[in-house]
Protein backbone atom coordinates (compact mmCIF):
# COMPACT_ATOMS: atom_id res chain seq x y z
CA UNK A 1 0.00 0.00 0.00
CA UNK A 2 1.16 3.50 -0.97
CA UNK A 3 -0.51 6.65 0.04
CA UNK A 4 -0.33 10.28 0.59
CA UNK A 5 -3.01 12.13 3.14
CA UNK A 6 -3.37 15.46 4.37
CA UNK A 7 -5.71 16.26 6.58
CA UNK A 8 -8.44 17.16 3.61
CA UNK A 9 -6.63 14.76 1.21
CA UNK A 10 -6.34 11.24 1.11
CA UNK A 11 -5.11 9.13 -1.87
CA UNK A 12 -4.27 5.31 -2.06
CA UNK A 13 -3.03 3.18 -4.21
CA UNK A 14 -3.23 -0.53 -2.37
CA UNK A 15 -3.78 -4.33 -3.57
CA UNK A 16 -6.06 -4.95 -0.48
CA UNK A 17 -10.10 -4.59 -0.86
CA UNK A 18 -11.21 -0.89 -1.29
CA UNK A 19 -12.99 -0.14 2.71
CA UNK A 20 -16.04 1.89 1.63
CA UNK A 21 -16.67 2.65 5.22
CA UNK A 22 -13.19 4.25 6.27
CA UNK A 23 -13.82 6.47 3.06
CA UNK A 24 -17.01 7.05 4.07
CA UNK A 25 -15.81 8.11 7.52
CA UNK A 26 -13.06 10.43 6.25
CA UNK A 27 -15.30 12.26 3.77
CA UNK A 28 -17.65 13.50 6.86
CA UNK A 29 -16.50 16.71 8.16
CA UNK A 30 -18.98 19.85 9.73
CA UNK A 31 -17.29 21.94 7.22
CA UNK A 32 -19.68 20.00 4.09
CA UNK A 33 -22.98 19.38 3.31
CA UNK A 34 -22.81 17.28 -0.09
CA UNK A 35 -20.79 14.41 -0.30
CA UNK A 36 -20.41 12.71 -4.05
CA UNK A 37 -18.77 9.67 -4.58
CA UNK A 38 -17.70 7.54 -7.61
CA UNK A 39 -17.28 3.70 -7.38
CA UNK A 40 -16.08 1.98 -10.26
CA UNK A 41 -16.63 -2.31 -9.87
CA UNK A 42 -15.80 -5.34 -12.19
CA UNK A 43 -18.79 -5.72 -14.49
CA UNK A 44 -19.35 -9.07 -15.61
CA UNK A 45 -20.49 -8.09 -19.60
CA UNK A 46 -19.40 -6.01 -22.22
CA UNK A 47 -21.63 -7.06 -25.05
CA UNK A 48 -21.06 -10.40 -25.63
CA UNK A 49 -17.82 -10.88 -23.75
CA UNK A 50 -17.88 -12.08 -20.10
CA UNK A 51 -15.31 -11.25 -18.03
CA UNK A 52 -13.72 -13.06 -15.48
CA UNK A 53 -11.54 -10.67 -13.71
CA UNK A 54 -10.06 -7.58 -13.90
CA UNK A 55 -6.19 -6.75 -12.93
CA UNK A 56 -4.52 -3.63 -12.88
CA UNK A 57 -1.38 -2.60 -12.84
CA UNK A 58 0.31 0.61 -11.33
CA UNK A 59 2.71 3.26 -11.75
CA UNK A 60 2.43 4.09 -7.54
CA UNK A 61 4.65 6.97 -7.13
CA UNK A 62 3.51 8.52 -10.55
CA UNK A 63 -0.33 7.90 -10.09
CA UNK A 64 -0.44 9.49 -6.45
CA UNK A 65 1.31 12.74 -7.63
CA UNK A 66 -1.37 12.89 -10.73
CA UNK A 67 -3.69 12.32 -8.44
CA UNK A 68 -2.59 14.74 -6.44
CA UNK A 69 -2.53 17.30 -9.55
CA UNK A 70 -6.23 16.32 -9.93
CA UNK A 71 -7.38 17.10 -6.25
CA UNK A 72 -5.44 20.40 -6.61
CA UNK A 73 -7.25 21.14 -9.80
CA UNK A 74 -10.52 20.60 -8.04
CA UNK A 75 -10.08 22.54 -6.21
CA UNK A 76 -9.39 25.27 -7.33
CA UNK A 77 -12.75 25.48 -9.11
CA UNK A 78 -15.07 24.14 -6.45
CA UNK A 79 -14.71 24.47 -2.66
CA UNK A 80 -13.38 21.16 -1.80
CA UNK A 81 -13.16 20.18 2.25
CA UNK A 82 -12.43 16.48 1.90
CA UNK A 83 -11.28 14.53 -0.75
CA UNK A 84 -10.27 10.51 -1.70
CA UNK A 85 -9.36 8.77 -4.65
CA UNK A 86 -8.57 4.95 -3.80
CA UNK A 87 -7.43 3.01 -6.98
CA UNK A 88 -7.04 -0.89 -5.89
CA UNK A 89 -4.50 -2.86 -7.88
CA UNK A 90 -3.83 -6.27 -8.66
CA UNK A 91 -7.09 -8.43 -9.22
CA UNK A 92 -10.14 -7.22 -8.66
CA UNK A 93 -12.95 -10.00 -8.89
CA UNK A 94 -16.60 -9.14 -10.49
CA UNK A 95 -18.65 -7.32 -8.80
CA UNK A 96 -16.12 -5.72 -6.52
CA UNK A 97 -14.62 -1.59 -6.21
CA UNK A 98 -11.47 -0.96 -8.34
CA UNK A 99 -11.69 2.93 -7.28
CA UNK A 100 -13.54 4.85 -4.89
CA UNK A 101 -13.04 8.65 -5.38
CA UNK A 102 -15.31 10.77 -2.85
CA UNK A 103 -15.74 14.70 -2.68
CA UNK A 104 -17.27 16.42 -0.21
CA UNK A 105 -18.76 20.50 -0.71
CA UNK A 106 -20.83 22.50 1.41
CA UNK A 107 -23.21 22.14 -1.59
CA UNK A 108 -24.77 19.19 -3.99
CA UNK A 109 -23.78 20.19 -6.83
CA UNK A 110 -20.29 21.31 -6.37
CA UNK A 111 -19.92 17.30 -5.09
CA UNK A 112 -21.33 16.13 -8.16
CA UNK A 113 -19.09 18.24 -10.47
CA UNK A 114 -16.08 18.19 -9.06
CA UNK A 115 -16.57 13.76 -8.54
CA UNK A 116 -17.06 13.85 -12.04
CA UNK A 117 -14.24 15.89 -13.32
CA UNK A 118 -12.32 13.30 -10.67
CA UNK A 119 -13.33 10.39 -12.68
CA UNK A 120 -13.01 11.54 -15.75
CA UNK A 121 -9.68 13.06 -15.49
CA UNK A 122 -8.39 10.06 -13.62
CA UNK A 123 -9.20 7.76 -16.47
CA UNK A 124 -7.23 9.86 -18.94
CA UNK A 125 -4.04 10.86 -17.04
CA UNK A 126 -3.43 8.89 -14.07
CA UNK A 127 -0.77 5.96 -15.28
CA UNK A 128 -2.99 2.93 -14.22
CA UNK A 129 -3.87 0.11 -16.87
CA UNK A 130 -6.62 -2.87 -16.97
CA UNK A 131 -6.49 -5.80 -18.36
CA UNK A 132 -9.24 -7.81 -18.68
CA UNK A 133 -9.37 -11.62 -18.27
CA UNK A 134 -12.13 -12.95 -20.06
CA UNK A 135 -13.79 -16.53 -19.26
CA UNK A 136 -13.63 -17.77 -23.41
CA UNK A 137 -9.44 -17.74 -21.84
CA UNK A 138 -8.49 -14.84 -23.94
CA UNK A 139 -7.40 -11.42 -22.03
CA UNK A 140 -6.26 -7.45 -22.92
CA UNK A 141 -4.98 -4.75 -21.73
CA UNK A 142 -7.90 -2.65 -22.66
CA UNK A 143 -7.41 0.41 -24.76
CA UNK A 144 -4.47 -0.44 -25.57
CA UNK A 145 -4.53 -0.56 -29.09
CA UNK A 146 -2.69 -4.59 -29.29
CA UNK A 147 -3.34 -7.99 -28.29
CA UNK A 148 -1.00 -9.25 -25.04
CA UNK A 149 0.80 -12.07 -25.06
CA UNK B 1 26.56 10.28 -20.44
CA UNK B 2 23.36 10.48 -18.42
CA UNK B 3 22.21 6.95 -17.12
CA UNK B 4 18.62 6.61 -16.99
CA UNK B 5 16.08 4.56 -16.23
CA UNK B 6 13.42 3.66 -18.70
CA UNK B 7 10.07 2.63 -16.34
CA UNK B 8 7.55 -0.20 -19.01
CA UNK B 9 4.28 -1.24 -18.07
CA UNK B 10 0.99 -3.12 -19.18
CA UNK B 11 1.32 -4.48 -22.78
CA UNK B 12 4.75 -2.35 -23.06
CA UNK B 13 6.26 -4.22 -21.02
CA UNK B 14 5.35 -7.58 -21.87
CA UNK B 15 6.16 -6.80 -25.53
CA UNK B 16 10.05 -5.82 -23.95
CA UNK B 17 9.56 -8.60 -21.35
CA UNK B 18 10.77 -6.61 -18.69
CA UNK B 19 9.56 -3.46 -16.71
CA UNK B 20 12.87 -1.65 -16.18
CA UNK B 21 15.45 -1.04 -18.74
CA UNK B 22 18.54 1.25 -17.85
CA UNK B 23 20.01 2.74 -20.22
CA UNK B 24 23.37 5.20 -20.68
CA UNK B 25 22.80 8.24 -22.89
CA UNK B 26 24.98 10.69 -25.41
CA UNK B 27 25.50 13.97 -23.54
CA UNK B 28 22.32 16.32 -24.35
CA UNK B 29 20.19 13.58 -24.62
CA UNK B 30 16.23 13.70 -24.67
CA UNK B 31 13.60 11.92 -23.62
CA UNK B 32 12.22 11.40 -26.76
CA UNK B 33 15.92 10.14 -27.56
CA UNK B 34 15.52 7.45 -24.84
CA UNK B 35 11.92 6.30 -26.55
CA UNK B 36 13.34 5.86 -30.18
CA UNK B 37 16.59 3.74 -28.65
CA UNK B 38 13.87 1.41 -26.52
CA UNK B 39 12.08 0.91 -29.62
CA UNK B 40 15.00 0.04 -32.17
CA UNK B 41 15.99 -2.76 -29.54
CA UNK B 42 12.66 -3.93 -29.61
CA UNK B 43 11.09 -3.40 -33.28
CA UNK B 44 7.70 -6.00 -32.86
CA UNK B 45 6.67 -2.97 -30.04
CA UNK B 46 6.67 -0.69 -32.63
CA UNK B 47 2.80 -0.18 -33.42
CA UNK B 48 2.85 1.01 -29.49
CA UNK B 49 5.13 4.17 -30.54
CA UNK B 50 2.47 5.94 -31.58
CA UNK B 51 0.45 5.89 -28.41
CA UNK B 52 2.90 6.33 -25.53
CA UNK B 53 2.83 9.35 -23.48
CA UNK B 54 6.64 10.09 -21.51
CA UNK B 55 6.92 11.08 -18.34
CA UNK B 56 10.26 11.98 -16.48
CA UNK B 57 10.89 11.69 -12.86
CA UNK B 58 7.01 10.84 -12.87
CA UNK B 59 5.60 14.08 -14.63
CA UNK B 60 4.45 13.96 -17.71
CA UNK B 61 6.80 15.80 -20.05
CA UNK B 62 7.82 16.70 -23.83
CA UNK B 63 10.01 14.21 -25.65
CA UNK B 64 12.40 17.11 -26.38
CA UNK B 65 12.87 17.33 -22.53
CA UNK B 66 16.45 16.75 -22.04
CA UNK B 67 17.56 14.42 -19.99
CA UNK B 68 19.87 14.14 -16.94
CA UNK B 69 22.00 10.74 -14.93
CA UNK B 70 19.54 9.66 -12.70
CA UNK B 71 16.71 10.61 -14.54
CA UNK B 72 13.08 8.25 -14.49
CA UNK B 73 11.85 7.86 -17.68
CA UNK B 74 8.61 6.00 -17.81
CA UNK B 75 6.82 4.97 -21.60
CA UNK B 76 2.53 5.86 -20.44
CA UNK B 77 0.51 3.81 -23.13
CA UNK B 78 -3.03 4.31 -22.70
CA UNK B 79 -4.07 4.33 -19.41
CA UNK B 80 -7.26 2.67 -18.17
CA UNK B 81 -7.79 3.20 -14.76
CA UNK B 82 -11.24 3.35 -13.07
CA UNK C 1 -36.62 1.38 11.14
CA UNK C 2 -39.44 1.17 8.00
CA UNK C 3 -38.33 -0.20 5.00
CA UNK C 4 -39.32 -1.42 1.22
CA UNK C 5 -36.78 -4.07 -0.33
CA UNK C 6 -36.63 -5.79 -3.54
CA UNK C 7 -32.98 -7.35 -4.60
CA UNK C 8 -32.82 -4.25 -6.20
CA UNK C 9 -34.55 -1.81 -4.41
CA UNK C 10 -33.32 -0.76 -0.81
CA UNK C 11 -35.56 2.42 0.94
CA UNK C 12 -35.23 2.55 4.25
CA UNK C 13 -36.04 5.31 6.90
CA UNK C 14 -34.53 4.80 10.49
CA UNK C 15 -33.69 6.59 13.29
CA UNK C 16 -30.24 4.65 13.53
CA UNK C 17 -26.70 6.67 11.93
CA UNK C 18 -27.15 5.42 8.46
CA UNK C 19 -24.38 2.78 7.23
CA UNK C 20 -22.46 3.45 4.58
CA UNK C 21 -20.54 -0.18 4.48
CA UNK C 22 -23.96 -2.16 4.08
CA UNK C 23 -25.41 0.08 1.65
CA UNK C 24 -22.13 0.04 -0.19
CA UNK C 25 -22.44 -3.47 0.00
CA UNK C 26 -25.74 -3.72 -1.63
CA UNK C 27 -24.87 -1.64 -4.51
CA UNK C 28 -21.98 -4.03 -5.65
CA UNK C 29 -23.36 -6.00 -8.54
CA UNK C 30 -21.46 -7.66 -11.68
CA UNK C 31 -24.40 -6.15 -14.05
CA UNK C 32 -22.72 -3.01 -12.73
CA UNK C 33 -20.00 -0.88 -13.67
CA UNK C 34 -20.36 2.33 -12.10
CA UNK C 35 -21.80 3.37 -8.74
CA UNK C 36 -22.68 6.92 -8.06
CA UNK C 37 -23.61 8.13 -4.44
CA UNK C 38 -24.93 11.01 -2.72
CA UNK C 39 -24.53 11.68 0.99
CA UNK C 40 -26.08 14.66 2.05
CA UNK C 41 -24.18 15.82 6.07
CA UNK C 42 -25.25 18.02 8.47
CA UNK C 43 -23.32 21.30 7.92
CA UNK C 44 -21.70 23.82 10.56
CA UNK C 45 -21.78 27.16 9.22
CA UNK C 46 -24.71 28.22 6.81
CA UNK C 47 -23.58 31.52 5.95
CA UNK C 48 -23.14 33.26 9.64
CA UNK C 49 -25.50 30.64 11.27
CA UNK C 50 -23.94 27.97 12.99
CA UNK C 51 -25.97 25.12 13.17
CA UNK C 52 -25.76 22.73 16.14
CA UNK C 53 -28.19 19.60 14.80
CA UNK C 54 -30.82 19.02 12.19
CA UNK C 55 -34.03 17.28 13.54
CA UNK C 56 -36.07 15.45 10.36
CA UNK C 57 -39.06 14.58 10.89
CA UNK C 58 -40.86 12.13 8.07
CA UNK C 59 -44.40 11.16 6.67
CA UNK C 60 -42.66 7.81 6.37
CA UNK C 61 -45.31 5.53 4.87
CA UNK C 62 -45.82 8.06 2.00
CA UNK C 63 -42.19 8.62 2.09
CA UNK C 64 -41.45 4.97 1.13
CA UNK C 65 -44.21 5.48 -1.75
CA UNK C 66 -42.63 8.27 -3.14
CA UNK C 67 -39.27 7.25 -3.11
CA UNK C 68 -39.99 4.13 -4.58
CA UNK C 69 -41.68 6.39 -7.29
CA UNK C 70 -38.73 8.06 -7.76
CA UNK C 71 -36.66 4.97 -8.28
CA UNK C 72 -38.84 3.61 -10.77
CA UNK C 73 -38.63 6.96 -12.86
CA UNK C 74 -35.11 6.70 -12.48
CA UNK C 75 -35.10 3.34 -13.95
CA UNK C 76 -37.64 4.35 -17.13
CA UNK C 77 -34.39 6.91 -18.21
CA UNK C 78 -31.38 4.91 -17.30
CA UNK C 79 -30.07 1.17 -16.50
CA UNK C 80 -30.67 1.19 -13.40
CA UNK C 81 -29.23 -2.25 -11.88
CA UNK C 82 -29.26 -1.13 -7.86
CA UNK C 83 -30.08 1.21 -5.81
CA UNK C 84 -31.10 2.74 -2.14
CA UNK C 85 -32.01 5.86 -0.87
CA UNK C 86 -31.81 5.62 2.54
CA UNK C 87 -33.12 8.95 4.99
CA UNK C 88 -32.12 9.11 8.40
CA UNK C 89 -34.60 10.77 10.91
CA UNK C 90 -34.87 12.30 14.16
CA UNK C 91 -31.91 14.07 15.31
CA UNK C 92 -28.91 14.08 13.07
CA UNK C 93 -25.30 15.71 14.77
CA UNK C 94 -23.08 17.85 13.15
CA UNK C 95 -20.82 15.79 10.32
CA UNK C 96 -23.47 12.79 10.13
CA UNK C 97 -25.12 11.79 6.65
CA UNK C 98 -29.20 12.44 6.68
CA UNK C 99 -29.74 10.94 3.40
CA UNK C 100 -27.69 8.60 1.45
CA UNK C 101 -28.17 7.60 -2.14
CA UNK C 102 -26.47 5.44 -4.17
CA UNK C 103 -26.89 3.97 -7.94
CA UNK C 104 -25.21 1.40 -9.77
CA UNK C 105 -25.53 1.02 -13.41
CA UNK C 106 -23.74 -0.45 -16.18
CA UNK C 107 -21.57 2.51 -17.40
CA UNK C 108 -20.90 6.19 -14.98
CA UNK C 109 -22.46 8.60 -17.16
CA UNK C 110 -25.79 6.87 -16.17
CA UNK C 111 -24.98 6.67 -12.63
CA UNK C 112 -24.19 10.17 -11.87
CA UNK C 113 -27.64 11.40 -13.87
CA UNK C 114 -29.67 9.20 -11.90
CA UNK C 115 -27.91 9.85 -8.41
CA UNK C 116 -28.68 14.12 -9.14
CA UNK C 117 -32.27 13.06 -10.92
CA UNK C 118 -32.83 11.24 -7.26
CA UNK C 119 -31.65 13.90 -4.73
CA UNK C 120 -32.82 16.93 -6.28
CA UNK C 121 -36.08 15.02 -6.78
CA UNK C 122 -36.50 13.76 -3.02
CA UNK C 123 -35.95 17.17 -1.98
CA UNK C 124 -38.72 18.69 -3.77
CA UNK C 125 -41.08 15.57 -3.35
CA UNK C 126 -40.47 13.25 -0.80
CA UNK C 127 -42.20 14.27 2.39
CA UNK C 128 -39.54 14.85 5.27
CA UNK C 129 -39.19 17.77 6.45
CA UNK C 130 -35.51 19.64 8.48
CA UNK C 131 -35.61 21.32 11.52
CA UNK C 132 -32.31 23.74 11.72
CA UNK C 133 -31.12 23.92 15.71
CA UNK C 134 -28.81 27.01 15.67
CA UNK C 135 -26.22 28.31 18.26
CA UNK C 136 -28.11 31.13 19.42
CA UNK C 137 -31.01 29.05 20.43
CA UNK C 138 -33.50 29.66 17.80
CA UNK C 139 -34.53 26.88 15.14
CA UNK C 140 -36.48 26.81 12.23
CA UNK C 141 -38.53 24.41 9.88
CA UNK C 142 -36.55 24.85 6.79
CA UNK C 143 -38.08 26.47 3.61
CA UNK C 144 -41.27 26.55 5.58
CA UNK C 145 -41.76 30.48 5.26
CA UNK C 146 -42.74 30.82 9.15
CA UNK C 147 -40.40 30.89 12.11
CA UNK C 148 -41.10 27.94 14.59
CA UNK C 149 -43.05 27.69 17.94
CA UNK D 1 -70.50 11.20 5.74
CA UNK D 2 -67.14 9.90 5.63
CA UNK D 3 -64.92 9.57 8.44
CA UNK D 4 -60.93 11.20 7.08
CA UNK D 5 -57.86 11.52 9.57
CA UNK D 6 -55.49 14.72 8.99
CA UNK D 7 -52.08 14.28 9.15
CA UNK D 8 -50.19 17.14 10.13
CA UNK D 9 -46.28 17.76 10.39
CA UNK D 10 -43.46 20.00 10.91
CA UNK D 11 -44.61 23.54 11.36
CA UNK D 12 -47.81 22.94 10.51
CA UNK D 13 -48.36 20.42 13.37
CA UNK D 14 -46.54 22.77 15.89
CA UNK D 15 -49.44 25.31 15.22
CA UNK D 16 -52.18 23.42 15.32
CA UNK D 17 -50.06 21.09 18.47
CA UNK D 18 -51.16 17.49 16.99
CA UNK D 19 -49.76 15.66 14.38
CA UNK D 20 -53.37 13.92 14.00
CA UNK D 21 -57.22 15.59 13.16
CA UNK D 22 -60.27 13.03 12.63
CA UNK D 23 -63.07 14.89 11.21
CA UNK D 24 -66.30 13.72 9.79
CA UNK D 25 -67.19 15.42 7.09
CA UNK D 26 -70.62 15.81 4.69
CA UNK D 27 -70.69 13.64 1.74
CA UNK D 28 -69.54 14.31 -1.24
CA UNK D 29 -66.75 16.41 0.56
CA UNK D 30 -63.61 16.84 -1.08
CA UNK D 31 -59.27 16.88 0.10
CA UNK D 32 -59.71 20.71 -0.51
CA UNK D 33 -63.02 20.64 2.03
CA UNK D 34 -60.83 18.98 4.48
CA UNK D 35 -58.06 21.40 4.53
CA UNK D 36 -60.43 23.83 4.55
CA UNK D 37 -61.50 22.69 7.80
CA UNK D 38 -59.15 22.67 9.47
CA UNK D 39 -57.18 25.78 8.61
CA UNK D 40 -60.63 27.73 9.63
CA UNK D 41 -60.51 26.07 12.63
CA UNK D 42 -56.71 27.33 13.32
CA UNK D 43 -56.41 30.54 11.57
CA UNK D 44 -53.21 31.43 12.93
CA UNK D 45 -51.67 28.85 10.46
CA UNK D 46 -53.42 30.16 7.22
CA UNK D 47 -50.04 31.59 6.56
CA UNK D 48 -49.36 28.13 5.74
CA UNK D 49 -52.47 27.69 3.33
CA UNK D 50 -51.12 28.74 0.00
CA UNK D 51 -48.16 26.38 0.73
CA UNK D 52 -49.93 22.78 1.15
CA UNK D 53 -49.71 19.81 -1.21
CA UNK D 54 -52.21 17.41 -0.46
CA UNK D 55 -51.60 13.86 -0.48
CA UNK D 56 -54.61 11.42 -0.13
CA UNK D 57 -53.88 7.94 1.17
CA UNK D 58 -49.76 8.54 1.15
CA UNK D 59 -50.03 10.12 -3.07
CA UNK D 60 -50.16 13.16 -3.89
CA UNK D 61 -53.72 14.83 -4.72
CA UNK D 62 -55.91 17.26 -6.10
CA UNK D 63 -57.84 19.43 -3.53
CA UNK D 64 -60.97 18.28 -5.95
CA UNK D 65 -60.13 14.64 -4.84
CA UNK D 66 -63.58 13.07 -3.44
CA UNK D 67 -63.09 11.75 0.20
CA UNK D 68 -64.15 8.58 1.46
CA UNK D 69 -64.64 6.68 4.70
CA UNK D 70 -61.54 5.37 6.35
CA UNK D 71 -59.11 8.15 3.60
CA UNK D 72 -56.05 9.62 5.28
CA UNK D 73 -55.57 12.98 4.25
CA UNK D 74 -51.98 14.54 4.64
CA UNK D 75 -51.20 18.52 4.57
CA UNK D 76 -47.62 18.18 2.77
CA UNK D 77 -45.87 22.07 3.63
CA UNK D 78 -42.51 22.39 1.83
CA UNK D 79 -40.56 19.67 2.40
CA UNK D 80 -36.94 19.95 3.20
CA UNK D 81 -35.31 16.38 2.97
CA UNK D 82 -32.18 15.54 1.77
Amino acid sequence: MQALTSPEVRLLVSKEPIDAAAECAFLYTPEAGGIDIFIGTTRRFTGERETVELVYECYTEMALREMRRLVDAAAEQWPVKRCCIVHRVGVVPLAEPSVFIGVATPHRAEAFEACRFLIDSLKREVPIWKYERYTDGSGEWVGSGMQAG
Amino acid sequence: MPDVRLMLFSILREKVGRGCVELRLPDGATAGDAVDVLFHEHQHAAPLRSHVRIAVNCEYADGTCQLRDGDEVALITPVSGG
